[in-house]
C-alpha cells in the first residue's frame, strides 16, 4: 500500500514538472492577490499591518482553492480516473497520494514564499514566524477539505466556481485559527492554542477526507 | 416498462397518499398556532423598556434562527440514511428539506438586520452568531448548487448527501471557532447575549411561533416531497394511476 | 475454472430503459459481441460489468461471488478498455503504460512495457509525450495494455475504432491468443472484424 | 392590552418599517413559498399526464 | 452582423439558463470571499470600513477573474470553436457576443448584490453608491481583457491559473480607479476623474479586445 | 464550376515531417479518399485544407485564390467535420443544430432542421440534452450538419466512426447524393465503404 502510494505520488509529480507552469501560477496568484490589496486601499503601514493576517492567509486560501479543481479533472477527462476507480488498487490510497502532491505542488511553496510578503507587510519576528507555521499546519487541511469538494463537482456542470463554493464555508475555521494565530502573537499572546487547534483540524480531516473523496468519486463516474 | 420492478420504491408509493391526508391538517395546525403566537406577540406581550416595540421582531426572529439549525441537521441526517440504505425517500426529504431551510435562514438574517438597525444602529455586525448563521446559509447553498448542478437525481442524492455530512461535522467546528474568534476580539460589537431577560409571556410566544414553524415546515416539506416524487417517479405505473393524474 | 454469470440485469438512463431482464453466462474460452445500434446500450453493459454503474436491477457474478458491491477478485481479473483512452497527454507512452500497468497488476517492469509498445508497433515513439501523437496512435497505446494484462475478462468497447487496417489484424490477433489461453472477452463494435474463438456468443440488444 | 388605537398600534413606537417589515416579509416568503409548490406540483402533474398519453399512444419512454 | 450577435448572445445565454448554478457561484463566490476578510482578522466596525473599497473590489475582480477560463474552454473541448473558427461569420463579433455573456452572467448579479455587502462594511450614503457605479463601468473592462487573457491561455497547460496570472497585471488599473473612486467619496472627495478614467478604460477594451481576443483564438486552434 | 487546387504542400508537426510535395486537384463531382495508417497525417492535412492549420510550405487554392490567409468565400463553401463532434452537452439537438447551422450558412430554419434530424434518425430525441446520448448517436448529429450544408467541399474526417451500419449506409447515400449534386468530398476512414462517385480519387500518405 505504500508502494502504491509512492507510485501515485511519483507519477502525479512527474505530471506536475513537466508543466511547471501550474505550480509557478498559484504562487504568483498568490503574490498578485496580496499585492493588490496595498493597491486597492490605503497603503498607511499600521493600517497595512493590522490587516496583514488576513490578507495573506485569505490569499493563501484562494491561490489554493484556485488549484483545486485540477486534482482530478485531468483524470476524469481523459479517462484514467475510470482505470484507478475500477483498479485492484485501494482507491483511498490513490486519493491520499493526489492530495499530497496537490499539497506539494499549490501550497508549500507559497508556505516558503509567505516570509517574503510578510515582511512587504511590515511583519516581523515571532508573528512572521507564526505566519509561516500557521500556513505549514493549516494548508494540508485545506488540501484534504478541498479534494472532497473538487470530487464531488466532477462532472457537474458548476465547474471551478462551485467548488469555490462548496469548499469556503467548509474551510473557514482554518483560517480563523490560522490568521488568529498571527493576530494574538501581534498582540503578544500566547498561540499555543491555535496550533493545537489546526492540528486537530489537520488529523479530523486526514480521516475523513480520503474516505469521502472515495465515495465522491464513484459517484462522479457512475 | 411497467416490468421494472418498482418493488424497490415501495417507500415513496406508500408516503405519498399518506403525506397527503396529513397535509391538510398539518396547514390548519400550523396557521393556529401562528394566529395564537401572533395574538401573544403583539397583544398580549408587554412593550420591552428597553427597546421599545422593536422587540416583537423576536417573535419572528428567534424561531427563523431555531429552524434553520434544525432543518440543517434533519436534512444532513436523511441524506445520510438515503446514502447508507439506499432509500430513495430519504435522499428525496433531504432535498426537499434545504430550500425551506435557506429560506428560514435568510429570515432569521434579514429580520435580525431589521432588528439590529433600531438597537444597534447598524445592519450588521461581525458578531459570533449572526457570522455563524451566515456561513450556514453558504452551506445551504451549497448543496442547493451541487444538486442543481448534477443531471441524474441518484447522482445527485449520494454526492449531496456525502456534502450534507461533512458539512454537518463541520458545523460544530465551525460555531465554536466563529465564538472563539469573535471573544477574541471583543468589544467591536454588541454581544447578542445581552438581549434582555425573557419575560414569561415573551418566551411563550416565541415557543408558540416556533412550534408553528416546525409544523409549517413539516407541512412544506411533505408537499415538496410529493412533487418530487411526481418528478422523479413519473414512469412508475402508481404515479400513472394516482387520481390528480387520472381526473 | 472461472466464470461470469449474468442474471436478469436491467439497466435504466435518465429516463429510458434500455434493456430488462438479460441473462447469459461466459466461460474460458469464450468471446461474447454485444451487438446493437446506437445508443442501445452497449457502452452502458460494460460499464455495469466493470463495476462503474450500478443496474437497475439483477446481478452480476464472477465465480459465485457477487460483483456490483465490490469484488476484489475480480478487480484483479477483469480488464475494461472504454472509448475514452485514460492517458495523460503530458507524460510519454512508458511512463503511461507503466501506471496503468501498476494500476492493473501490481507491477510495472520496463521490459514487458517495451514489449507491449513493439507490439503496437509505436516502440519510435516511445518516449514522446502522448498528446502529439493521432487518434489512431493514441487508441493503439490504450490497447497495449491488453499486451500487459493478466487478467482473465476483457471487456472492450469499440476496441476498433480509428485503428488502421494492420492494427486491427495485429488485435484480432491477440484476441485470438487471449482466447485460447483460456482468457474470456466481452466486446462491442459496429465493424466487422474476424476473431476465431472456440465459442463466440452473440448477444443483441434491441429496442 | 398595550395599545389605545389603532393608529398607535401601526405605529409601533416609532419602529412600525422594522417590525412590520419582519413580519410582512416572513409572511410574503411563506406565500411565495406555498404559492411555488403549488405552481411545482401542477407542474409535475400535467408532465406525468402528458407522459401517460404518449404511451397510450404507444410511445413509450419518450420525452 | 447584429442579427449574428443577437444568435451568439442568445445561444450563451440559453446555454447559461441550462445550467443556472453557474452564475449563481460566481455571486456566492463574490460574498463568501468578501465575508472572509472579517473573519480572518479584526471585526471592527471602524477597521472594515477602512478595507471596504479594497475588500470590495478585489472580491469582485477575483469573483469576475474565476469565472474568465469558462468564455472558451467549454467550446474549445467539445469542437464548437472549430467550427466557429472557420466559420463565414465574423469572428470578433462572435467574441463579443461571448463577452456580453460573460458580463451579463458573471459580473452584473455582483453589481447588483454589491450594496448589500457595502451594508455588512458599514458603507452608506454616498461611498455605497459610487461603489456600485465604478463596478458598473469597471466591470465590463474586466470581461473584455479578460476574454483575451482566456482565449491566450486555451490548450496550453497552465489552465486556469495561468489566466489570472496573465489578466491580473492588466486588471490593476481598473482596480485603481475603481477603488479609488470608493475611497475619494468616503473622504468627501471629487469622483469625478475616477468616473471618467474607468469609461475611457473601457471605451479602450472594447476597441481592442475582441480584435486581440479573435487573433489569439486563431492561435490556439492551430 | 468551383475547383480546390492543392500545390506542393508540405505539413511538419512537432519534429516530424509528415508529408511534402503534395499536390492535387479536385473538381465538381469528385470524391477523394486520403488513405494512410494511423499517424501518417491525414486529420493535419484535412484541419490544413479547413484553413486552421497553416501548413510549412505550399499553398491550397479554392477557384484559384489563396485559401490559407483567409477566404470568404471558401468558408462559406467549405464544411469541414473533425473528429470531435462540436456539440454542446446542455443544449438539446435542435438547439444544437440551430447555432450550427446559423454559423455555417447564416440561417436556421426549423423544418429545415428537424428534416435533417430525421435524416439521421434522431427525431425522437430531438429536444434531449445532448450530454445524454451515446457516443455513436453524438456523432450523428454532428453529421445531421451535412443535410443542413450548402456547402460544395466537404472535409470529412473518420466520418463513419462509432456509427452502427444503418448510419453508415446513410451517410454514404447523403455522399453519393452530394457527389451527383455537382460538390466534392474528401475523406478519411480505415473502414470500407462504397460510395459511388463519377470520379474517385485516392491519396496515400505514406512515411
Ligand atoms: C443579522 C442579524 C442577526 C442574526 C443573523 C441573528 C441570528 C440569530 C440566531 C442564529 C439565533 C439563534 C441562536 C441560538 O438559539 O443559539 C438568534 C437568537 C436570538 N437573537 Fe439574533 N440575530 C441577529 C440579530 C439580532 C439582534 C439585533 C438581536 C437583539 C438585539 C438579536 C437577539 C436575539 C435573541 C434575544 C435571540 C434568542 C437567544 C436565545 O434564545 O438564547 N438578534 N439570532
Ligand atoms: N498537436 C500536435 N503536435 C505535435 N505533433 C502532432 C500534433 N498532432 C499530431 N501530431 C503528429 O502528427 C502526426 C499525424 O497526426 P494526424 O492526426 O494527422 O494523423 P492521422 O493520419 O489523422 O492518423 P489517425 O489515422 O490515427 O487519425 C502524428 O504522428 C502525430 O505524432
Ligand atoms: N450519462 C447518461 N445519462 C443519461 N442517459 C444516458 C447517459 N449515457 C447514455 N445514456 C443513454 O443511454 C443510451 C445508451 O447509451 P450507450 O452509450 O450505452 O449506447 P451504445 O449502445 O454504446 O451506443 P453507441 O453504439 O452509439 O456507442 C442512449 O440512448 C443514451 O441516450
Ligand atoms: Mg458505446
Ligand atoms: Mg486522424
Amino acid at each position: 500500500m505504500i508502494a502504491f502510494l509512492i507510485e501515485v505520488v511519483r507519477r502525479d509529480l512527474l505530471l506536475a514538472v513537466r508543466r511547471p507552469a501550474d505550480a509557478g501560477t498559484v504562487l504568483i496568484f498568490f503574490v498578485v492577490v496580496a499585492s493588490l490589496f496595498p493597491l486597492a486601499g490605503n497603503p498607511d503601514p499600521v493600517v497595512l499591518g493590522n490587516i496583514a493576517p488576513g490578507v495573506l492567509w485569505v490569499s493563501a486560501l484562494l491561490a489554493c482553492l484556485l488549484s483545486l479543481p485540477r486534482i482530478f479533472s485531468g483524470d476524469y477527462a481523459d479517462g484514467s480516473l475510470e482505470q484507478m476507480v475500477i483498479a485492484p488498487q485501494p482507491l483511498s490510497v490513490l486519493v491520499l497520494g493526489k492530495i499530497v502532491v496537490h499539497w506539494l505542488i499549490s501550497a508549500l511553496p507559497l508556505v516558503l514564499l509567505a516570509p517574503v510578503l510578510g515582511l512587504q507587510y511590515g511583519l516581523q519576528g515571532e508573528p512572521l514566524f507564526v505566519l509561516v507555521l500557521s500556513l505549514l499546519l493549516g494548508t494540508p487541511t485545506l488540501s484534504l477539505i478541498g479534494a472532497i469538494g473538487a470530487a464531488l463537482t466532477l462532472g457537474s456542470r458548476g465547474g471551478g466556481v462551485l467548488v469555490s463554493v462548496l469548499v469556503l464555508p467548509l474551510y473557514i475555521p482554518v483560517l480563523i485559527f490560522g490568521a488568529g494565530a498571527v493576530v494574538a502573537s501581534q498582540a503578544g499572546l500566547e498561540v499555543q492554542a491555535y496550533v493545537m487547534l489546526l492540528v486537530a483540524c489537520f488529523l479530523l480531516s486526514l480521516v475523513v477526507a480520503p474516505w469521502a473523496t472515495s465515495i465522491a468519486l464513484r459517484i462522479a463516474l457512475e | 416498462m411497467s416490468a421494472i420492478n418498482w418493488f424497490k420504491y415501495a417507500a415513496p408509493q406508500t408516503f405519498y397518499p399518506l403525506a397527503g391526508r396529513l397535509i391538510p391538517w398539518l396547514y390548519v395546525i400550523a396557521t393556529l398556532l401562528a394566529l395564537a403566537g401572533i395574538y401573544i406577540s403583539f397583544v398580549i406581550a408587554p412593550t420591552d423598556f428597553q427597546q421599545g416595540e422593536a422587540y416583537r421582531i423576536i417573535f419572528v426572529h428567534v424561531p427563523a434562527a431555531w429552524m434553520s439549525m434544525v432543518i440543517y441537521l434533519a436534512m444532513a441526517f436523511w441524506a445520510a440514511i438515503g446514502l447508507v440504505f439506499n432509500t430513495r425517500l430519504s435522499s428525496m426529504m433531504a432535498q426537499a428539506l434545504a430550500p425551506t431551510g435557506a429560506l428560514f435562514t435568510l429570515l432569521a438574517l434579514v429580520t435580525g438586520s431589521l432588528w439590529g438597525r433600531p438597537t444597534w444602529g447598524t445592519w450588521w455586525v461581525w458578531d459570533a452568531r449572526l457570522t455563524s448563521e451566515l456561513i450556514l446559509l453558504f452551506l445551504y447553498i451549497g448543496f442547493i448548487a451541487l444538486r442543481a448542478s448534477i443531471d441524474s437525481p441518484q447522482r445527485a442524492d449520494r454526492a449531496t448527501a456525502v456534502l450534507a455530512i461533512v458539512g454537518a461535522v463541520n458545523v460544530p467546528i465551525i460555531y465554536f471557532s466563529v465564538r472563539w474568534w469573535n471573544t477574541l476580539h471583543q468589544g467591536a460589537s454588541i454581544n447578542m447575549s445581552s438581549a434582555p431577560k425573557m419575560a414569561v409571556t415573551m418566551l411563550t410566544g416565541m415557543l408558540i411561533m416556533a412550534l408553528a414553524s416546525w409544523v409549517y415546515s413539516i407541512a412544506v416539506t411533505f408537499v415538496r416531497v410529493r412533487c418530487i416524487i411526481l418528478e422523479r417517479e413519473r414512469h412508475a405505473g402508481w404515479v400513472r394511476q394516482l387520481e390528480e393524474v387520472k381526473s | 475454472m472461472s466464470q461470469l454469470t449474468v442474471n436478469n440485469l436491467a439497466c435504466v438512463r435518465g429516463d429510458r430503459l434500455l434493456f430488462k431482464n438479460m441473462s447469459f453466462a461466459l466461460s474460458a474460452g469464450e468471446l461474447l459481441y454485444v451487438r446493437g445500434e446506437n445508443g442501445a446500450g452497449k457502452s452502458s453493459l460494460l460499464r455495469i460489468l466493470s463495476g462503474m454503474l450500478i443496474p437497475e436491477q439483477g446481478s452480476v457474478l464472477w465465480d459465485g461471488r457477487d460483483v456490483i458491491n465490490g469484488n476484489e477478485q475480480y478487480r484483479l481479473d477483469s480488464l475494461f478498455i472504454s472509448h475514452l483512452n485514460g492517458l495523460k497527454d503530458d507524460l510519454t507512452l512508458v511512463e503511461n503504460l507503466r501506471f496503468s500497468s501498476y494500476l492493473a497488476t501490481q507491477s510495472s517492469q520496463a521490459s514487458q512495457i517495451s514489449d507491449a509498445l513493439g507490439a503496437v508497433k509505436l516502440e519510435a515513439y516511445a518516449h514522446e509525450r502522448v498528446g502529439s501523437l493521432s487518434q489512431g496512435q493514441r487508441r493503439r497505446i490504450s490497447l497495449a495494455r491488453l499486451w500487459l494484462s493478466r487478467a482473465r475478462l476483457w471487456l472492450l468497447d469499440e476496441p476498433f475504432s480509428a485503428l488502421d487496417v494492420a492494427s486491427v489484424d495485429l488485435l484480432a490477433k491477440r484476441l485470438q491468443q487471449h482466447l485460447q489461453d483460456g482468457g474470456m472477452a466481452i466486446l462491442t463494435t459496429h465493424q466487422h472484424v474476424d476473431i476465431q474463438a472456440a465459442v463466440v456468443h452473440e448477444l443483441k440488444i434491441a429496442r | 392590552m398595550q395599545w389605545n388605537s389603532w393608529s398607535e398600534f401601526l405605529a409601533m413606537g416609532g419602529y412600525a418599517g422594522y417590525v412590520w417589515g419582519s413580519f410582512g416579509l416572513t409572511l410574503l416568503v411563506i406565500i411565495c413559498e406555498v404559492f411555488a409548490l403549488r405552481l411545482r406540483r401542477r407542474k409535475a402533474i400535467a408532465r406525468v399526464k402528458q407522459l401517460q398519453s404518449w404511451s397510450d399512444q404507444g410511445l413509450e419512454y419518450q420525452e
